[in-house]
């Protein structure tokens, strides 16, 4: 879950690390009387996506009023498909200096990594590797004010900055830690009048440990209504456009599946993992899903391992007695329960298919509108 | 011979009496594989399958030669599952459970590190040696003994390859799940040393997918083997900055695309095959070459 | 820094561990009306040593009024020395069992120690050691809950019993690592209509770790006043009651000192170890300190490494002609700045002694009334 | 030949620019000892006694092929120093300071655990091989090299009975101190392994006292060694429950008494000294038997 650079700032401060006066606004309210308390201000536009400051969504004002005024036009406006729903107002540093520094996991060392750079303020992707430092935290030392030392000397900062450095970054991985966070980024870190402060505030927590966010953190979503209701029954669904309905259990076969769509001339309408065991119910929800999305065509590719394929062809039965399957659907089905299952199918009329490339060649025969079996 | 697990391997399983634990140890014994244990707390005295449960892991390998755990604990337990397979002494770990915390992940390993454990997962199908042991959710029927190691990110992708090679006659050695999460206990690298050391594995068949670099840091490996590597690749179609599934599976700024994937395989020496059942007739040609 | 029942079962209830309902009276006031909301009650004085309730400390009033009243005369009274500042009045629990459950630093194993046991409600003391459950932490683990399902196992405990007893561990771990805690007690761990609840709470923090205790934490004092005054100089001072005065720089030559006055017949006054590398100051207040017991002959045994002869040497040459030591004074003094230490000496006409037998024995004829140098 | 610190010994010295960083490593550079750099954040580009001083551990280490370090940082920052020392990968680690938090000791050894990182304190007064290399702030000239390996748990007292054998023309291979803290980086018998090993040592002393049972512990070993251990005991005069200076000094019900200890050293065969002049002798008699 990304956080709002308002909600990352509230945790900055929480943790004790230093951000400008600022303050969210949900409406153009008050802003103006709040501004009036700042020797100048900044208003922010929140949104998720990057480079929102080309986008306009980042204003100025020379006074209180100008700001209330910004603070409404930014409120009305859409960055990105996504409208604004809050402002953020805030002091407008003096910025001596701009640096980066961010903790997010390294994968292939299964460790935290700590990315910093005195070249901050700019993506971070257009730095030059050899400005960069990187340096890994061994979760069982933690990440100790040494740690953050050694990161200020390659940075090349002066010993005072190298102080508050290190200070920040115990600070920032004790957040990182303990909010389940996947990356912790400030960009720029400004040095400002001899202080450091975190100028913006990028957080995202791990959705997998949703289940022990602190309570009084508002929970953000950016999924389109199908993707949510996909999610709430664990399954994964990207709408891509083509026409024929994709299901198929594993985020690997899914992708493969496509891909094999693609061979045979077809265009898959999205991507659906419908893996990692969902029972029937949950499929017969995500098989919902899917013919809401009016396809020409469904296929469904079916290796039962965790997955039962009797499950599955429960679903489909259900999901055809019920409500009913108005379009082509191809089902290919082996493994766990691979017997029962391909019985319960044949007893609402389907065939199931054992091979792979038979399945995907006809339901691209279908989509195209060559006639049923 | 195969690799991490073989026929002397004796399993404990964490979380036996729920739903899918309980399930899989039906199917790992009727294929055989030595399940001694079962763990589950405040049910200790029952049995599963005719498998005796206990309340905890340092019971069950006091009373049981066991030599690995495969855990079907729910996500926020996985931890705390881990954490005590490990300190009981256990040092091969399989774990089935997605949607693990990032950061637990994070303890987990650094755990394994220290106390040199071998984990396979999370979020994986598991690790089969065809015809000797099994530790994993994986359908019985497609696997067969013979000289192909097979390691895969991804689990139904890796039945699709490895039921292929079976129906064109060619067997396994072992068919290891590295796990789709974006911490995971084992590297392709890992499990391509153990492959190149084994003297029953011929051929090694690495299955990938697009998004990060595993694929790209094991082709850095690949150029250094004696054997001869298959690779199978899924998203070639995948439209770019789409997440799909799972966090691997995202592409960004032209790292860890289908093309770059292709490229290093293909540089390090690796024959690379987009359709899934092209990986068989690689498969015997290299078997053949 | 031992912590009263009462700040314990404070610190049990902010980390989620169940206590009793209870508040603590440092005066009868309010105690009836309090009690008269509890069932029943129990009236605890809160003292640091144990044994309580053989001294007569613990009350179990039958109504609200007599609580109020043990509770006045509990406040009134002197156990083992010391006057009871406070009481504990709590509701009285139904005990169906009683457990015992520590956690502490096994030094020899470096490591922190579970200590549990069936057998709760007496001195651990007297447990019999297989009738002891004791499990190590591996700090780079922590205590996680399979942790307290497996002392629960060895313990024999039912498992709703071992569910609860794992949650405690957990907590009690985290305010042991948390709070720099010595010494996690609670005895008895009662099972009062299938809960477990911590009847007592005996909590020992670790006093190097004082400059990061929590701000609201009040401190507590067990010194005398002079070692009181000793330890607010860094250094450690036990009375004993013999008739020389001994200041040593170390623990273990200050130890075998004493031993060597024993061994020529004298008797030690106190146990003063100024090692450390006092500086000349706290050399100086030592001395003070020392003085101020009377003693009939000084011995000081300095051998210096970290502690400077020379330091040492002008502290009691500053105390001599200040105040002045109207006592026989034998001081033995060898190691770092050694020549420059006894040069200071000479001026104030002492003669340092380089043999520690010749020191020890001329001391204990000083004080045994032999004629001076 | 000595045993932790020889003459190839390099040492890094954290808190340099100190009071007692400053002091003692003028003492080191004055007894021959090769410090190589020292260091102390925001103080990078100093010189102290000519030694050069780094804001980090990874700094200097990069710039001088340091082999261990002596820690004279304030009791707060040990914790941090000595991490800092271990991650940079130096593998002798010696803590003077006093004062150290109990669980900062506990990271601090489980830690050097992980990394198989010697550590010798904290609350200590160091360790010296005589003539070759010396870390701590004993006194200079109180040693003399030879045959006689030193043990002690407390530093002033392993003075005395290292001043009395160089008195008696009786040199040391090495004198360690343990650290009179609850918690510290090696045990007797950690130390008595390395004199039992070490080819130049011949006759080994224990300097114990009264408290914990330490020396109970050792004596378990002592039973085994093929070398002459003599014993110096300090507390046999302390009364009971009194907390005399250090954690380890506190006598209670029979446990770590004076006579216990005596028992087990003279049960394990070692030779008990009671009096600090009476270790030479015992010694001398060890050295011709």
């Amino acid at each position: 879950m990304k956080l709002y650079e308002y909600m990352g700032k509230d945790i900055f401060r929480r943790e004790g690390i230093p951000v400008p006066r600022g303050k969210a606004f949900f409406s153009p309210e008050g802003v103006a009387d709040f501004v009036s308390g700042l020797p100048s201000a900044v208003v922010k536009s929140q949104v998720l996506s990057g480079g929102r400051g080309k986008a306009g969504g980042i204003k100025f004002p020379g006074t209180p009023a100008e700001a209330e005024a910004a603070a409404g036009e930014l409120l009305s406006t859409v960055i990105k498909d996504l409208p604004v729903h809050a402002v953020l107002v805030e002091e407008r540093l003096q910025i001596d200096k701009e640096y980066y520094v961010a903790i997010t996991v390294d994968g292939a060392r299964r460790k935290p990594l700590v990315i910093a750079s005195a070249h901050g303020g700019v993506d971070i992707e257009e730095v030059a590797e050899e400005h960069l430092v990187k340096m890994h935290v061994d979760v069982h030392a933690g990440l100790q004010p040494y740690f953050g030392r050694e990161v200020a000397r390659r940075m090349g900062l002066p010993p005072d900055e190298a102080r508050q450095l290190s200070q920040l970054l115990v600070k920032m991985y004790h957040l990182f830690r303990t909010y389940d966070a996947e990356l912790v980024e400030i960009n720029p870190l400004v040095v400002s009048g001899n202080q450091l402060v975190a100028a913006d505030a990028k957080i995202t927590l791990d959705d997998e440990a949703s289940f022990r966010f602190p309570d009084w953190l508002p929970r953000v979503e950016e999924r389109t209504e199908k993707e949510q209701r996909a999610a709430e029954i664990g399954i994964s669904f990207v709408e891509l456009g083509g026409d024929i309905g994709v299901m198929a259990n594993g985020a690997g076969i899914t992708m493969a599946t496509l891909d094999m769509i693609h061979h045979f001339g077809g265009s898959p309408r999205n991507f659906m993992d419908a893996g990692g065991g969902a029972g029937t119910e949950a499929t017969a929800r995500a098989l919902e899903i899917l013919l809401s999305t009016n396809p020409k065509a469904i296929l469904v590719n079916i290796f039962g391992g965790i997955t039962r394929c009797d499950d599955v062809a429960r679903a489909f039965a259900r999901v055809k007695e019920t409500v009913g399957i108005p379009v082509p659907i191809v089902i290919r089905l082996v493994g766990t329960n691979e017997e029962a299952g391909v019985e319960i199918l044949k007893q609402q009329g389907i065939n199931a298919y054992r091979t792979v490339q038979d399945a995907v060649a006809r339901a691209v025969e279908l989509a195209a509108g060559k006639e049923a079996i | 011979m195969a690799v991490i697990i073989d026929k002397d391997n004796v399993i404990l399983v964490q979380g036996i009496t729920g739903k899918q634990g309980s399930f899989h140890t039906a199917q790992m014994l009727a294929y055989g594989a030595r399940v001694a244990a079962g763990v589950s707390p405040g049910k200790g005295g029952w049995e599963v399958h005719g498998v005796p449960v206990f309340d905890t892991v340092a019971e069950a390998v006091e009373k049981h030669p066991i030599t690995s755990s495969i855990i079907f604990i729910p996500a926020p337990g996985v931890k705390d599952a881990a954490l005590e397979a490990m300190s009981a002494g256990i040092k091969t770990l399989v774990i089935i459970t997605e949607h693990v915390p990032l950061h637990d992940e994070l303890d987990i390993m650094a755990y394994a590190e220290k106390l040199n454990v071998t984990v396979i997962g999370p979020n994986t199908f598991g690790i089969i040696s065809p015809g000797q042991s099994k530790m994993g959710i994986m359908p019985n029927s497609i696997y067969t003994p013979g000289p192909v190691g097979v390691v895969a990110r991804s689990g139904t992708l890796s039945y699709e390859i490895a039921y292929n090679l079976t129906v064109n006659g060619i067997g396994q050695s072992t068919v290891v799940g590295l796990g789709g999460d974006r911490v995971v206990g084992l590297s392709f690298t890992d499990v391509l040393e153990k492959f190149e050391r084994d003297p029953e594995t011929k051929v090694v068949v690495v299955v990938g997918e697009i998004g990060g670099n595993a694929e790209e840091e094991a082709a850095l490996y690949i150029r250094q083997m004696t054997k001869p590597v298959v690779a199978f690749l899924a998203g070639r179609s995948a439209p770019p900055g789409k997440r799909m599934g799972h966090a691997g599976a995202i592409i960004e700024r032209g790292k860890g695309t289908f093309a770059s994937k292709v490229a290093a395989l293909t540089a390090a020496g690796a024959k690379v095959a987009v359709l899934p059942w092209e990986v068989a007739e690689l498969v015997k040609e290299a078997l053949e070459g």
